[in-house]
């Protein structure tokens, strides 16, 4: 099933067109890796599918509804969440309240409720915070629940985060380069978690620069180049695509 | 061989987070040394305080044969040494030609002998003398990365310090900037010290190699033996 | 009527346009909001009557010395109050200069008295030139043009044709490749509080004469005037000042006559700003940011 | 305790509480949501021009006054926040800058408020009958007080506040995670409003006579270096921000003509040696604005992962 789709979507800044005419979809329960190299306009593509830039022009179809022109909290709201290639966490808040910030589209409390505190404010309190624990326990990182989110290691951040994404129970989980800067132990764990995502029948779209991870774990693979979708299709006809090894990855041999 | 840098028992702290706990480690004329580790290791904190840009908290920076700790940086770059920081950092605003000129600013030479230095640089990358006039902001990530070291070239330094150059390119143009580095080396016999999350980019480039882990130096030598030390291999290479 | 308007308009954006130079700068080198920088303009008017009265200098001298006292009193204002806090909550560096701006100008009322001065005597007197069609112009609004345009033009001259006027421009840039070129990035924050102070401090003089009047509290409504004009021009562009300056002056005095019973002249400016920021967010020259 | 009943302490203590009052507002909009505010002053004077002005001319009680008074704040805080909090940062805080002045100036030039002579006579509560004694009205304003500080903990402490606070630390994100930022925005200018309009009206119907003069930027400069004295963001920080900054004047009296200069030597002193305020979380705070700062290539860290993207 079609989860979602773009149609010649573009976005462009002043002069310069960071996304050019981009089709492309995602099928529920898949995997799909983008690749390219930097300022080829991946990470601009997913802020444009995630809502916080707005595009210039094209489609975006969502579950089979239109979702143009959707802010942020839209796309957060119809399910679509992300995590950031440079971790953005609330380093000052806890672990847990990072995560319980991803369950804010599944609350209803409002500013009166709050300070009156009735009872469904009460329940609907203790039911986030426990979906939040559960969350961190997915991760790992249960331990560190009160800890401020900015003493984490590297590589918990970057697991917290995804903890936060997957708070909102999205239909859609976008990863932007989820293993940058990790050691192999960590890409192995980051590895293993997207495979048990996926097992749960969840839909997740990643930016990776790590081939070794995105051959063995994406099931299809797009490939962009200045703005353009350059080549699509499965791990092992990507590698072989002579247009993406002149641009992208080397001439095999030199790489040894 | 003498040694253009000598680190001893440098260590660097941001409030209560140690970065650096006391490391030594030295650069000799001519030679490139890389310093690879994952991301947080302490390896950027490490190039910085050498330069000035962070504080050392304890231990000796020497340049050659002088102690150089905590001095600012602008004067460090008057003595000849450059830093191509993490993330390129060139002058967005400004054009390729006007980011080469700022290279050379602290020195006092002819306009003659600046075209000239120019023009070694565009010979290294000619894709820069294509893009004399544009504004370095609207260059590609690889190209800026090119600009980034050709600026630090127009210093004629007697160091050349490099953090990650390799982030986020793809792999083609990592190599032919590798392979860059490696003519400048040889030709200009240009002391380099690289650091690098690219384990085997760096290690295939440079002779001799320092390992990084949380601060600390855990394991040096040749990049040869390095190359096929079990932990390295597993841990940074993926084998 | 209205061409006298436009006239005094001009005028008055000139005077502006030199004391929003120095924050534009500021903020283009630092991002801070600069909120002492109303009181450098007072110092420089005060600077002017001192050197006046006391030291019996000649007009233009007093006026030179005044500029250079008032950039020195602006890199001294960058040591004590902004460097210490370089890495705190803009908020911290916001109260910090309130601070100074308390100081300051508590330090000249205790000098020199709260009541309003006239200028000193200079042995120039209003003169009025008709320019026909019942237009005129006096000679202090003639100083205040061109002092004006010769200004802002040797600060264009700096910026875009000098060495450290590029060096300048990197550091706004980028602060830290500006340190790996070997620039002293100390140094040019020095110079970009003098060169602003200096600014200020001519406007202060020159309208100090031009109405005739001196007192410690005159900076602050200029000082939080320029805000306005920085922000109408898109904050920390040079050009942009320079337009807004203008547009500010020019329909504040347009504006003055119609709108008095309903509010100050002094509060249009900032009508027009939230008009302005209403359609555009990002001022009238401000590049939009998009940040991820 | 002759003393503490004396009028003039009595008339510090409500003073001191309607700061803490107007501290506790402007530290939910840029304590909580950080949305950095110049011109509180501006609901502080229409709560208090809207209380006086109803009692003087609608006759209405102070006791209906007052929550008149807190409901056209809290509107006008809706209708002012909407267009204003588009822009960010820097831009709003001259931008409510702006506001402030603006409404001054109307303060100052319009009829309905007594223009530049301000307004006098304003009726003083009456409870049971009786006129309020000077004691009753400063247990009263106490009382506000504690339901002001009560109600920002139960906000803070709520799925709201935690939005709050993602916005202070960075929009992006929150808006990300599902959070309607100009929503949540407004809302808090608009709560932070309402308790400037409590002041306000507690304020006109104490020393029963306002004017444009008590409401500039001064006054809006003061509230916030009251919560920035404090610590940003945190409740006790801006009680006691806003007692310390409000009794100042008063202890530094007897150096007359020196007080002033010491106040802003304090501020200046204060923000070198202790700017993450009395109740400061340092270190977080701090950290943040390093990265603000290392974007435009500032000194400062590594701080892991700080890649730029685009």
């Amino acid at each position: 099933m079609r989860l979602l789709e773009t149609e010649k979507l573009t976005k462009t800044f002043g002069g310069l067109t960071a996304v050019s005419q981009v089709d492309m979809h995602v099928d529920s329960g898949e995997i799909l890796g983008l690749i390219g190299p930097n300022g080829a306009g991946k990470t601009t593509f997913f802020n444009l599918i995630s809502g916080l830039y707005q595009p210039t022009a094209g489609e975006i179809i969502f579950q089979n509804q239109r979702v143009h022109g959707f802010k942020g909290y839209q796309m957060a709201e119809a399910g679509i969440a992300r995590t950031f290639q440079n971790i953005r966490l609330l380093s000052s808040l806890s672990v847990l309240e990072n995560v319980l910030l991803g369950s804010y589209t599944r609350g209803k409390a409002g500013l009166w409720g709050a300070i009156l505190k009735g009872k469904r404010v009460r329940d609907e309190e203790k039911r986030v915070r426990q979906e939040s624990m559960e969350q961190l326990e997915l991760v790992g990182l249960q331990d560190y629940a009160h800890q401020p989110a900015g003493v984490l290691s590297y590589g918990q951040q970057r697991k917290l985060e995804i903890a936060r994404a997957l708070a909102i129970y999205p239909a859609l989980l976008l990863l932007d380069e989820p293993t940058a800067g990790m050691n192999a132990e960590e890409v192995e764990e980051i590895m293993s978690l997207v495979r048990y995502l996926k097992s749960h029948n969840k839909t997740i779209v990643l930016i990776e620069h790590n081939m070794h991870l995105v051959m063995n774990l994406c099931e299809r693979l797009i490939v962009f180049d200045h703005g353009e979708k350059v080549a699509s299709g499965s791990p092992q006809e990507i590698q072989t695509n002579p247009l993406v090894i002149e641009a992208y990855l080397g001439k095999e041999g030199d790489d040894e | 061989m003498s040694k253009q840098i000598a680190v001893k028992g440098l260590e660097v702290s941001y409030g209560s987070v140690e970065a650096v706990k006391g490391i030594d480690l030295d650069v000799e004329n001519g030679e490139i040394v890389t310093l690879i580790g994952a991301n947080g290791a302490g390896k950027t904190s490490t190039l910085q305080a050498i330069l000035g840009l962070e504080r050392v908290k304890a231990g000796r920076v020497e340049y050659l044969g002088e102690t150089i700790t905590n001095q600012p940086t602008h004067r460090l770059v008057r003595r000849g040494l450059a830093l191509v920081p993490e993330g390129r950092h060139v002058f967005p605003r400004l054009s390729v030609n006007d980011n080469l000129s700022l290279g050379a600013y602290t020195r006092s030479i002819s306009k003659a002998e600046l075209q000239r230095l120019k023009e070694k640089v565009f010979l290294l990358f000619p894709r820069l003398l294509e893009r004399k006039q544009q504004m370095a902001g609207t260059l590609s990530g690889g190209e800026q990365q090119m600009l980034a070291i050709g600026r630090a070239m127009m210093l004629s330094p007697k160091v050349l310090l490099l953090d990650e150059p390799s982030m986020g390119l793809a792999p083609i143009v990592v190599k032919s900037i590798f392979q860059t580095l490696k003519r400048i080396n040889e030709e200009e016999k240009l002391t380099i010290l690289l650091v690098e999350q690219n384990a085997k980019m760096a290690l295939g480039l440079a002779g001799r190699g320092y390992v990084m882990e949380n601060g600390k130096i855990v394991l040096q030598g040749s990049t040869d033996i390095l190359a096929h030390d079990p932990g390295v291999m597993k841990a940074y290479l993926g084998l | 009527m209205f061409w006298q308007q436009i006239l005094n308009g001009l005028t008055l954006g000139s005077a502006y346009i030199l004391i929003a130079l120095g924050l534009t700068m500021v903020y283009g080198i630092l991002n801070l909001l600069h909120f002492a920088h109303g009181t450098v303009y007072m110092v420089g008017a005060f600077s002017s009557m001192v050197a006046i009265i006391y030291l019996k200098l000649p007009f233009p001298l007093a006026f030179l010395l005044a500029m250079v006292l008032a950039g020195l009193v602006g890199i001294l204002i960058e040591r004590i109050a902004y460097r210490p806090l370089r890495n705190a909550h803009p908020i911290n560096i916001l109260i910090s200069g309130i601070g100074i701006t308390i100081i300051l100008e508590n330090l000249f009322r205790l000098f020199f008295g709260a009541q309003t001065r006239p200028f000193p005597n200079v042995n120039l007197s209003s003169k009025t030139y008709g320019l026909g069609n019942g237009l005129s112009i006096t000679n202090f609004q003639i100083y205040i043009l061109v002092t004006a345009v010769v200004l802002v033009g040797l600060l264009q001259i700096l910026i875009k044709r000098t060495k450290v006027g590029t060096a300048l421009v990197a550091t706004s840039q980028d602060m830290k490749a500006a340190k790996l070129m070997g620039i002293d990035i100390n140094r040019m924050v020095a110079l970009t509080f003098f060169l602003g102070s200096a600014l200020a401090a001519a406007a202060g003089t020159l309208v100090a004469l031009y109405f005739n009047a001196i007192y410690p509290t005159m900076g602050s409504m200029p000082g939080l005037k320029a805000f306005s004009v920085v922000v109408l021009g898109g904050l920390g562009s040079i050009p942009g000042t320079i337009i807004g300056g203008l547009f500010l002056g020019v329909i504040e005095s347009l504006g003055a006559g119609y709108v008095q019973t309903v509010i100050d002249a002094n509060a249009i400016a900032f009508v027009i700003l939230i008009l302005v920021l209403l359609i555009k967010p990002t001022g009238l020259f401000g590049k939009k940011i998009e940040k991820v | 305790m002759d003393s503490i009943l004396n009028p003039y302490y009595l008339g510090i203590v409500v003073i001191v509480g309607i700061y803490v009052i107007l501290a506790l507002g402007l530290n939910i909009v840029t304590g909580f949501a950080g949305q950095v505010s110049l011109g509180h002053a501006a609901f502080y004077a229409i709560g208090a021009y809207t209380s006086a002005i109803l009692s003087l001319q609608g006759h209405l009680i102070f006791w209906l006054a007052l929550p008149a008074a807190a409901i056209v704040t809290w509107c006008t805080g809706i209708v002012l926040g909407l267009p204003s909090l588009r822009v960010k940062e820097d831009f709003l805080a001259i931008v409510t800058l702006g506001l402030g002045l603006i409404f001054q100036s109307l303060a100052n030039n319009l009829k309905i408020t007594g223009g530049a002579l301000g307004l006098g006579s304003i009726p003083q509560p009456e409870l049971f009958g009786e006129p309020m004694s000077n004691f009753s009205f400063a247990v009263m304003t106490w009382l506000f007080v504690a339901l002001a500080a009560f109600v920002a903990w139960r906000a803070l402490n709520s799925r709201v506040g935690r939005a709050w606070l993602a916005i202070r630390e960075d929009e992006l994100v929150a808006d990300a995670l599902g959070v309607n930022t100009t929503r949540l925005k407004v809302l808090a200018f608009a709560l932070g409003a309402l308790y400037a309009g409590v002041a306000g009206s507690l304020f006109a119907h104490y020393t029963t006579f306002i004017s444009a003069d008590s409401f500039g930027f001064n006054e809006s400069a003061t509230i916030l270096s009251m919560i920035v004295l404090g610590g940003l963001g945190s409740i006790p920080g801006a009680v006691t921000g806003a007692i310390l900054l409000a009794l100042a004047p008063e202890v530094l009296r007897p150096l007359a003509d020196y007080r002033m200069l010491i106040y802003g030597l304090l501020l200046v002193i204060l923000m070198r040696y202790r700017p993450q305020g009395l109740f400061g979380r340092s270190k977080a705070i701090r950290d943040r604005y390093a990265k603000k700062w290392l974007k435009k290539g500032g000194p400062k860290h590594e701080a892991a992962g700080n890649r730029k993207t685009h």
